[in-house]
């Protein structure tokens, strides 16, 4: 899992502010946004393009079917934007 | 069979230095009067005398930022500069110290301009006092040597991970020729083992990122945590200096060096060459007139030697010798001594005396008048001027 | 005795949450007292938390540090209630203006909360006058309903030196519902 | 040979752009470094400097980070030289073959405060690969213009205001200067073309270096779009030819994607607020100039 270096004084401070790489992961980003992408299943045709575009890796291929990790996606709205088939709509978050 | 060269220019004792403590990347741009270090040390690389890199940066600033990637990613560094480069270098001096990369760097000093100058002067590093790098003044060529390779042994200790800067005068150490004991690499490669990078380093499976924001909850706690890394380097200074005495046969006597001290009522505090000079001076003094003089020499300027010159707080009176002066306050040296005295209850009277500002010579004369002027404000007791600039033409007003 | 009054504005980037502290020190002073807006940077990134400082004085203010016991707190995301302590420090007769489309007895019970709390739904309000989701100036509205600490036609004046043309006329019509419609 | 296109399918499924990192809602540099890295892999070593890659997106607060990869943040000015540095310090140890040494940047940190390092660098034929996001102004900082900003843009620093006072001078042609050192590989690079994207930074992989991508990285929060339209903005100023994607390796210059029918600059332009204000006669100038460019380039 994600390491995190706990520190409560200074002796405790890693040297030359050194951290474990990647660790922003825990950070849950999706509290920003207004509106969620929802995707038809129907519709999707997996060419993908939702992947690649999205900015902060949060489509999810799982078992053959596109998801999103509302933990993190920021709602910017680029794959619906950009989904060939349409089959992505943005949503206000309630 | 070639005659073994028996003497060295400053810049060459710097190049050897750095051979033997065998550096890995070398990145620096030509300044005088420092140039010729690097180019010893390619001729080094080029005879296969020394395994290493070495990058002929587009700048000062680019050289030690290469420098700096280097070190972190595990490679014993090594720069050199003067003057101008060194003042050009100033936003990453504060950087190399932050990150804790043990760099070593020769620094040929030379005044700054304006005016434009190409002779001695400390300004260039004494400016440099607050960027967290250790700062060491060498008085002669087998100094430099000798403390090139000491600041790898410092700078690398866990205690300290900081970076330091080994000052020579331009011209009257870089290009002027006097004997060096040059140490057997066998020697030298026992006293300085390898460097070995353990806080960053390169792994994939263990990626890591170094120099990420802090915000104002542990901005402080990282720069006291350097603080005491600073603090560490006072023992490990006077540590190395012991070990390289046992293991090389020579001593520069760590933070500071006490010349007839002993029952010396008042002294001449100094760095760099001046400090030699001021060596004749005083034995000259006490052999003609037997007066109770002495020399303090500091030859580690960062971290400053307060405990060793609280030490001498009962001599009457001192002079303190800056080649470097700060506008509108008075010499940097001085400026330090005076508050190391501050809370003790006794403590001498202290002249400030600037000289040598932009390669001004300062010769033995010279130290035998100061010292004079110090006996005497020793007897009334009255300091009338703070500062007094040596040799100056015109009448000096305040 | 002098006047003083101390609030913390909690928010997210691009909520316009600094320009609103600003706003209100300058509200202030057009009343001739003294206003003081403190914004502190962190990561302020559109979405990332920020929060901002604003002190209420008779007399000119000379601290400079972060307010750690506020009079109110304004909070413009209420997705912040939960992630934040907003509350902390918040003197007990403070009062807590959410923006927020739930009533603010609703939510100090979901909340516990033990202060007086006011509720007004500013994002929708913003939609509505300046069709786009910033919703800070409006709560500027509420907070002068509620609390009578500086009055609209100050705010009004106040907008205009910092939004001018449309913008300000539509700020200030979400100021003046908001206004109307905080509920406390 | 020219760099090949690699199928989105073909594209690896690592992140080593953490999710959770806070670039803007629907940031351009997000999505180019994260198609970016995913070809470089996890055997890369990055040198980082200030801008939305780093304090924008990447660099904690303390004690977090957002790459999944060896970084070092380093000094706005100087990438470049820190790269140079940890080329040749694992050159030293053996180990540079076992790594792509990797800068990534703005359009400022590349072509205004950091192109002296560059230069250098890349002129000593270090064997790093070079990439500039370019966002065309200071975004981390607030939007101040910079060496890119194409003419005629408002930034915060080049208001509009009642005397028109947006970007007079051109936009500073970055990948010029880099074919200008005579460098193995150059290539111009969009998000919106994920694999044309990729198969360039394959073949700089390929090459070894010095190699310089120059990625073009629209910004909703500064060039004033909804943060949906990022990869429509960037597609837009492809095929309306104000961004051409080429390559050019050892000097031999490779037209990537061909517009055939060019949508007129106007459309690219007028959906972005920055360019709200011009008028006809400004939108003719920039539609001739960059006639001009696509003609040069055989488009």
């Amino acid at each position: 899992m994600v390491k995190i270096p706990t520190v409560t004084s200074w002796q405790d401070l890693p040297v030359g502010c050194v951290v474990p790489g990647g660790t922003m992961i825990i950070n849950k980003t999706g509290a920003w946004k207004v509106f969620r992408p929802v995707v038809d299943h129907k519709k999707c045709t997996l060419c993908m393009l939702c992947w690649i575009y999205c900015p902060d890796s949060s489509v999810v291929l799982a078992e053959g079917k596109i998801e999103f990790d509302y933990d993190h996606c920021k709602g910017c709205g680029i794959c619906a934007n950009e989904c060939p088939a349409k089959a992505i709509r943005m949503e206000l978050e309630v | 069979m070639e005659t073994e060269k028996l003497t060295f220019t400053g810049n060459e004792s710097a190049a050897l230095g750095a051979k033997l403590a065998r550096v890995e990347v070398v990145a620096t741009y030509p300044i005088t009067p420092q140039s010729t270090i690097v180019e010893n040390l390619s001729r080094f690389i080029a005879n296969g005398e020394l395994k290493a890199e070495i990058i002929n940066a587009e700048s000062e600033h680019a050289a030690i930022s290469i420098c700096i990637g280097a070190s972190l990613s595990g490679a014993r560094t090594f720069t050199a500069t003067a003057s101008q480069g060194l003042v050009l270098m100033h936003e990453m001096l504060h950087w190399a110290a932050g990150a804790r990369t043990p760099i070593v760097m020769a620094v040929t000093n030379r005044a700054l301009c304006v005016p434009w100058s190409l002779h001695a002067d400390f300004q260039d590093a004494i400016s440099q006092r607050d960027t967290g790098w250790i700062q060491f003044y060498c008085e002669n060529n087998q100094e430099v040597l000798d403390t090139i390779i000491q600041a790898y042994k410092i700078s690398e200790d866990k205690r300290v991970l900081l970076p330091s800067m080994v000052s020579l005068e331009g011209f009257i150490l870089t290009h002027t020729v006097e004997r060096v004991d040059v140490p057997k690499q066998k020697d030298v490669d026992e006293f300085l083992p390898p460097y070995k990078n353990e806080f960053f380093y390169i792994d994939p499976e263990n990626p890591l990122a170094e120099n990420v924001v802090v915000l104002p909850d542990w901005y402080m706690e990282y720069r006291y945590q350097q603080e005491v890394a600073m603090q560490n380097a006072k023992e490990v200074i006077d540590k190395v200096s012991k070990e390289y005495f046992d293991k090389i046969g020579r001593n520069w006597g760590g933070l500071i060096e006490a010349y007839m001290m002993e029952d010396a009522e008042v002294a001449v505090v100094t760095m760099g060459t001046i400090a030699g000079t001021a060596r004749v001076a005083v034995r000259e003094m006490r052999k003609k007139s037997g007066k109770k003089v002495g020399l303090i020499k500091v030859r580690c300027f960062r971290p400053f030697p307060v405990e060793e010159f609280k030490k001498f707080s009962s001599l009457k009176a001192l002079a303190v010798i800056d080649r470097s002066y700060s506008f509108g306050c008075g010499g940097p040296l001085c400026t330090e001594v005076k508050s190391a005295f501050y809370n003790t209850e006794e403590k001498p009277l202290i002249l400030g005396v600037v000289a040598g500002l932009g390669g001004r010579d300062v010769n033995v004369g010279d130290i035998i008048n100061v010292l004079e002027k110090t006996i005497e404000v020793s007897k009334t007791g009255k300091v009338e001027r703070e500062t007094i600039w040596l040799n100056l033409k015109g009448e000096q007003l305040r | 005795m002098t006047y003083f009054r101390q609030l913390i504005l909690f928010g997210r980037g691009g909520m316009g949450v600094v320009t609103a502290a600003e706003i209100l020190a300058e509200a202030v002073a057009q009343e001739g007292k003294y206003g003081q807006s403190l914004p502190f940077f962190g990561m302020e990134r559109r979405g990332a938390p920020v929060r901002s400082f604003v002190r209420i004085s008779s007399e000119p203010i000379w601290v400079r540090s972060e307010v750690t016991e506020p009079d109110y707190v304004i909070v413009v995301d209420q997705s912040l209630l939960t992630l934040l302590d907003v509350t902390r420090g918040l003197k007990t007769d403070g009062m807590l203006i959410v923006n927020s489309s739930e009533k603010p007895q609703i939510l100090k019970e979901k909340l516990q909360l033990k202060f007086r709390v006011a509720t007004v739904n500013a994002t929708k309000i913003a939609l509505e006058e300046i069709k786009v989701p910033i919703a800070s100036t409006a709560m500027l509205g509420a907070f002068a309903k509620v609390t009578n600490e500086i009055s609209l036609e100050s705010i009004r004046k106040a907008v205009l030196t910092r939004l001018s043309g449309e913008i300000g006329q539509k700020n200030i019509r979400a100021i003046e519902r908001a206004y109307k419609e905080v509920l406390f | 040979m020219p760099s090949k296109p690699i199928s989105i399918k073909d594209f690896p499924k690592d992140e080593f752009m953490v999710k959770g990192h806070t670039a803007c809602p629907g940031c351009g540099m997000a999505i180019a470094v994260r198609q970016a890295l995913k070809i470089l892999g996890k055997n890369t070593v990055l040198a980082i400097p200030a801008g939305c890659i780093a304090g924008g997106s990447t660099t904690g607060p303390f004690p977090l980070s957002g790459f999944a990869l060896p970084t070092v943040y380093c000094s706005f000015d100087e990438t470049a030289a820190f790269l140079a540095g940890i080329e040749t310090a694992l050159k030293v140890k053996g180990l540079k073959e076992k790594f792509n040494v990797v800068g990534i940047a703005g359009d400022g940190g590349t072509a205004d405060i950091g192109l002296q390092c560059l230069s250098g660098a890349v002129e000593r034929g270090h064997k790093i690969i070079y990439i500039c996001y370019d966002n065309e102004a200071y975004m981390n900082t607030g939007i101040q213009r910079s060496g890119t900003t194409p003419y005629g843009a408002w930034t915060t620093t080049t208001p509009v205001g009642s005397l028109r006072m947006f970007k007079q001078e051109p936009k500073k042609d970055m990948p010029q200067i880099m074919i200008a050192h005579k460098i193995p590989y150059v290539a111009t690079a969009s998000p919106a073309f994920p694999s044309d994207l990729a198969g360039k930074i394959k073949r700089a992989m390929e090459i070894g270096g010095p190699a310089y991508i120059h990625i073009h990285t629209p910004c909703p929060t500064g060039w004033r779009f909804p943060p949906e339209k990022t990869i429509e903005v960037a597609r837009l100023a492809v095929l309306s030819g104000m961004w051409i994607l080429y390559e050019v390796e050892n000097g031999v210059f490779k037209l990537n994607v061909k517009i055939s029918k060019r949508k007129p600059v106007k459309e690219y332009l007028s959906i972005q607020g920055r360019f709200r204000h011009l008028t006809a006669e400004d939108l003719e100038k920039i539609q001739k100039e960059v006639d001009e460019n696509c003609k040069r380039v055989g488009m």
